[in-house]
């Protein structure tokens, strides 16, 4: 009698672990690290972020001086966050960020 | 005339292709959800097979060049005509099927041989290295189970007293009860479950179509409304085994009164069609998939010995 | 073994052999010895050769052996000059060494002689055959 | 007369590219030929470009699976060679961040074996309980793969109190399913007909062909980093290492499943001998000449950094060895003998990890001119 068959049996029965994705949604812990979200009042332009990003994902805009992130570079490493001085950055949850155009997909 | 457009009927709608397919692919969408719940996650909706196949329907039909075109494009119909004609063959409402010969049994035998020859025919014409290593698989996984399918239907037959027809079997069964009940036929009753199981080329003996050695076996080739088409003779296929192993064992489409309540002899049947395809279902997922060498000796000695078993004890008592 | 056996053995067949951390040992060899090194070290079941790193220091090029032992890790550097750069396979001591110098040949262009399978291992067919990648003139 | 059945690079069974050519008899396999590098990233190159704290992200994103390790063996590396040690409290956090992907890694594989075998129930079970380990890691670090528990001088996230219960209660509901999966797969006739006396690697050939981690443990090899070269904490935490003896397909998916109950108890002891304290040390910005080498036993066994500094921020050579290309030679001796059908099952049961090989330094090279691609002309394209 394979030892498999109650398992299976066992599931028909309980609720299922998958979540219908789209319409129903897990919570996600708090130090979860989505996309960085900029709050461009505190930046001081030090631009030490631009320094710091592995991956080079962040660059000064001309004239407001103020961080802009590329989303296409960014691997959410949560750097910037850590040792920006004033704490712009902040990781939000959001992760979906899917685009059709490769030059929309920055956080500003 | 009259009795020409019955039959035109009865191919096209009743026990023909609309309702078959209809039945088959609810079946096959029910079998899926099944094994998503049995794999503890939500699994597709029933109707999930009538929109796979509408969406096939729609796409692009493309013949690879390599294929030889004319066999790559005749499999998929010759398939699905052979499936349907054998449901015309089967007594779904009552004893008397829609055609009734002498020997149906035989002629259903070798009608359900043909979508298993166009599925290698498929393979070996559609010209891809994958198609050809699965029709080769076929060939011999089919070796393995027609011995053991073809003995428990005649240890059926020859219960009835060597008639070949399935009605003959079916009326025997009203009178003295199901064939299972009885004792000498209980393991050609397991034999053509086990038989059914490689010729549905369910998990335990999907060889065939090993998704993770040979992509889809002999179908890989297949896109858009052909494969579409054999998406339905296979779920038609599944359908129709599991009526002849109804009408050889559990009595076919007998009409019951339980509690007061009268069933008809087409609901009952279908419940007992259903009861069989959950069982193959449950197979399907506690087992892994053989390899083709083991395949071909367990079907050469555990089933094949059952019906053996079961034919001789019928013909000696 | 531990590390102060694995020196002791060590420092018949190489020089500068010092213990790095519990249970690193780094030592300096040449071309002559090397090879009676690896054999002793196999001759005292030591069959485990981790990898061979090549490393290019200009004009010369150091090839270090890391050899498994027990409880502590053998580098045994090796320092081969750019104008003759060809060393012995060690493929018949340490059989696992087989990839190994094959990406030694086509990173640094280490001559292996009598390397049972010289052929590429991961740089594709269309590669220019002179050019090394890990060679110090490649990223100027 | 023998015939050559390519397999690859593309295959459904291979899960990345790499390309065996496979001498067949029949159906009986004679010889193998292997050809690598289709996965190449030139890692070892970009290592030398970047400097220490960002070639830290770099290291974890060798391999998409085993990645806290490939960090933590990268960290161990350049903390000798920079004559760092990192804090108490950060050694655990590193042993737990590292158990907890080697549960995740394993049990991943385990349900790819199953799938290659055709046994979609367990495939389905086995990775339902891998979100177990998963959702843990996300909970304690941030992220379910890239987890980067480690920083170059200790941890970059400490682990809180309030999770250490949800912590221990999911520890404890793996724990039961390992052990029933253990159960199932020891007794199943399918899966023993499909995977005993499978591919079996001798424990010659495992030694010869210096075979590492899981793969050269289900031969009877007894090497574990772990404990021949402890790092972390793993020399404060009692805990045994897993060998079995036959070699075949299945001791290895005995060998790995077993491994996770042992990296439960791991994560037991790490948390109850956790002290409190700092989790990070300053790591200096230039790091003076000197050379090291930084071991760590990845899921798939033996993974060796070694880094070679030269005064400045960036190192002069990093070489990395990783476990999968390590047991490539002993893919031989294990597919020999066997038929056609074997070689899926065969091939998964070395657990090969491809971008994990084909870490080492190519530049763009037009066929014919040998030109390299600036860094302008990669950053201008990567916009």
């Amino acid at each position: 009698m394979p030892r498999i068959l109650p398992d299976v049996l066992k599931n028909l029965f309980r609720k299922p672990a998958t979540v219908k994705y789209p319409k129903q949604r897990r919570e996600l812990p708090e130090n979860f690290r989505g996309k960085p979200v900029i709050d461009k009042e505190k930046c001081i332009s030090c631009g030490l972020c631009v320094k710091i990003c592995p991956d080079n994902a962040i660059t000064l805009d001309e004239k407001t001086k103020k961080p802009r992130i590329w989303m296409g570079l960014c691997m959410m490493c949560g750097r910037c966050a850590e040792l920006c001085p004033r704490k712009v950055f902040t990781m939000s949850k959001e992760f979906e960020l899917a685009t059709y155009d490769k030059y929309k997909a920055i956080s500003e | 005339m009259i009795e020409a457009l019955g039959y035109v009927l009865a191919f096209f709608v009743f026990p023909g292709i609309l309702f078959a397919s209809a039945v088959g692919l609810l079946f096959a969408g029910i079998d899926r959800k099944l094994t998503g719940h049995m794999q503890h996650r939500i699994g597709p909706p029933i109707w999930q097979e009538f929109l796979d196949v509408g969406k096939l329907f729609g796409k692009e039909d493309i013949t690879p060049a390599a294929a030889n075109s004319f066999v790559f494009n005749c499999a998929p119909l010759l398939c699905f005509g052979a499936v349907t004609a054998v449901m015309l063959l089967l007594p779904i409402n009552s004893s008397q099927p829609v055609l009734t010969s002498v020997a149906d049994l035989i002629v259903i035998i070798y009608l359900l041989n043909i979508p298993a020859v166009c599925m290698m025919l498929a393979g070996y014409a559609s010209g891809c290295p994958f198609g050809t290593t699965g029709s080769s698989r076929y060939v011999v996984q089919l070796f393995g189970y027609e011995l053991a399918f073809i003995t428990a239907a005649l240890s059926v037959a020859a219960k009835v007293g060597w008639s070949l027809s399935l009605s003959s079997i079916v009326s025997y069964q009203a009178q003295n009860g199901w064939m299972v009940s009885q004792v000498a036929l209980i393991p050609a009753a397991i034999a053509i479950l086990i038989a059914a199981q490689g010729k549905l080329l369910r998990v335990p003996f999907d060889i065939p179509e090993a998704e993770s050695e040979i992509v889809h076996g002999s179908l890989t080739e297949y896109s858009g409304p052909k494969l579409a088409i054999l998406r339905i003779a296979y779920n038609i296929e599944l359908f129709v085994v599991a009526a002849v192993v109804v009408n050889l064992f559990f009595g076919g489409p007998v009409p019951h009164t339980i509690g007061g309540v009268y069933i008809p002899g087409v609901v009952s049947f279908l419940i007992k069609c259903f009861g069989i395809v959950v069982l193959s279902t449950v197979i399907r997922n506690i087992a892994a998939r053989l390899r083709i060498d083991q395949a071909l000796k367990f079907f050469w000695t555990f089933p094949t010995l059952l019906a053996a078993i079961s034919l001789f004890l019928v013909v000696v008592t | 073994m531990n590390v102060d056996e694995v020196a002791r053995l060590i420092k018949k067949y190489a020089d500068d052999v010092k213990i790095v951390g519990a249970r690193h040992v780094f030592a300096v060899t040449d071309k002559e010895r090397y090879i009676e090194a690896l054999t002793a070290l196999r001759d005292n079941d030591l069959k485990h050769l981790t990898t061979i790193t090549g490393v290019d220091r200009g004009d010369i090029v150091d090839v270090i052996y890391h050899i498994h032992c027990g409880e502590s890790l053998l580098n045994l550097k090796l320092s081969i000059p750019k104008t003759a750069l060809e060393i012995e396979t060690v493929t018949d001591i340490f059989p696992g060494a087989i990839l190994y110098e094959r990406e030694l040949m086509e990173m640094l262009g280490v001559q292996v002689k009598g390397h049972p399978d010289p052929r590429r291992l991961f740089l594709s067919d269309d590669w220019p055959a002179g050019k090394f990648p890990l060679r110090k003139e490649a990223k100027k | 007369m023998t015939f050559i059945v390519p397999i690859g690079p593309q295959h459904p069974a291979l899960e990345e590219p790499a390309h065996f050519r496979i001498e067949v008899k029949g159906e009986e396999i004679v010889g193998v030929d292997l050809r690598l590098g289709y996965n190449h990233k030139g890692i070892e190159q970009a290592l030398s470009d970047r400097s220490y704290a960002h070639g830290l992200y770099l290291s974890a994103r060798v391999c998409g699976i085993c990645n806290s390790t490939h960090s933590l063996a990268f960290t161990r590396a350049v903390e000798s060679v920079a004559g760092i040690e990192c804090p108490d409290r950060a050694r655990y956090i590193r042993v737990i961040d590292a158990e907890l992907e080697r549960i995740h890694s394993h049990l991943l594989w385990a349900g790819i074996a199953a799938h290659e075998i055709g046994f979609t129930t367990l495939f389905m079970l086995f990775w339902r309980d891998r979100e177990l380990s998963l959702d843990m890691r996300e909970l304690l670090f941030g992220h379910r793969i890239y987890a980067s528990g480690t920083y170059l001088g200790g941890a970059r996230v400490d682990i809180k109190e309030k999770d250490i219960p949800q912590l221990i209660r999911t520890l404890a509901k793996l724990e039961k399913s390992v052990k029933h999966y253990i159960d199932v797969c020891t007794s199943d006739r399918t899966i023993i007909a499909r995977c005993s006396g499978v591919g079996v690697l001798k424990k010659k050939d495992a030694l010869e062909l210096c075979a590492v981690g899981p793969t050269a443990r289900a031969s009877g090899v007894d090497f574990d980093i772990r404990r021949d070269d402890p790092y972390a904490a793993y020399d404060e935490i009692s805990f045994d290492v897993i060998v079995e003896r036959d070699g075949d397909v299945l001791a290895k998916v005995v060998v790995r499943l077993r491994e996770i109950l042992e990296s439960i108890g791991i994560i037991r002891q790490a948390i109850d001998a956790m002290p409190k304290g700092a989790i990070r040390t300053k790591f200096p910005e230039n790091v003076p000449e000197n050379e090291a080498v930084g071991r760590t036993e990845a899921p798939r066994g033996e993974l060796m950094y070694y880094v070679r500094s030269n005064g400045t921020n960036k190192p002069e050579r990093v070489r990395i060895r990783t476990p999968s290309y390590a047991n490539w030679p002993s893919a031989k001796p294990m597919l020999v003998g066997g038929t056609i059908a074997e070689i899926p099952i065969v091939v998964a049961s070395i657990d090969p990890c491809y971008s994990c090989t084909d870490r080492v330094t190519i530049v763009d090279a037009e066929t014919g001119k040998f030109r390299i691609m600036t860094k302008e002309e990669l950053r201008r394209l990567r916009r």
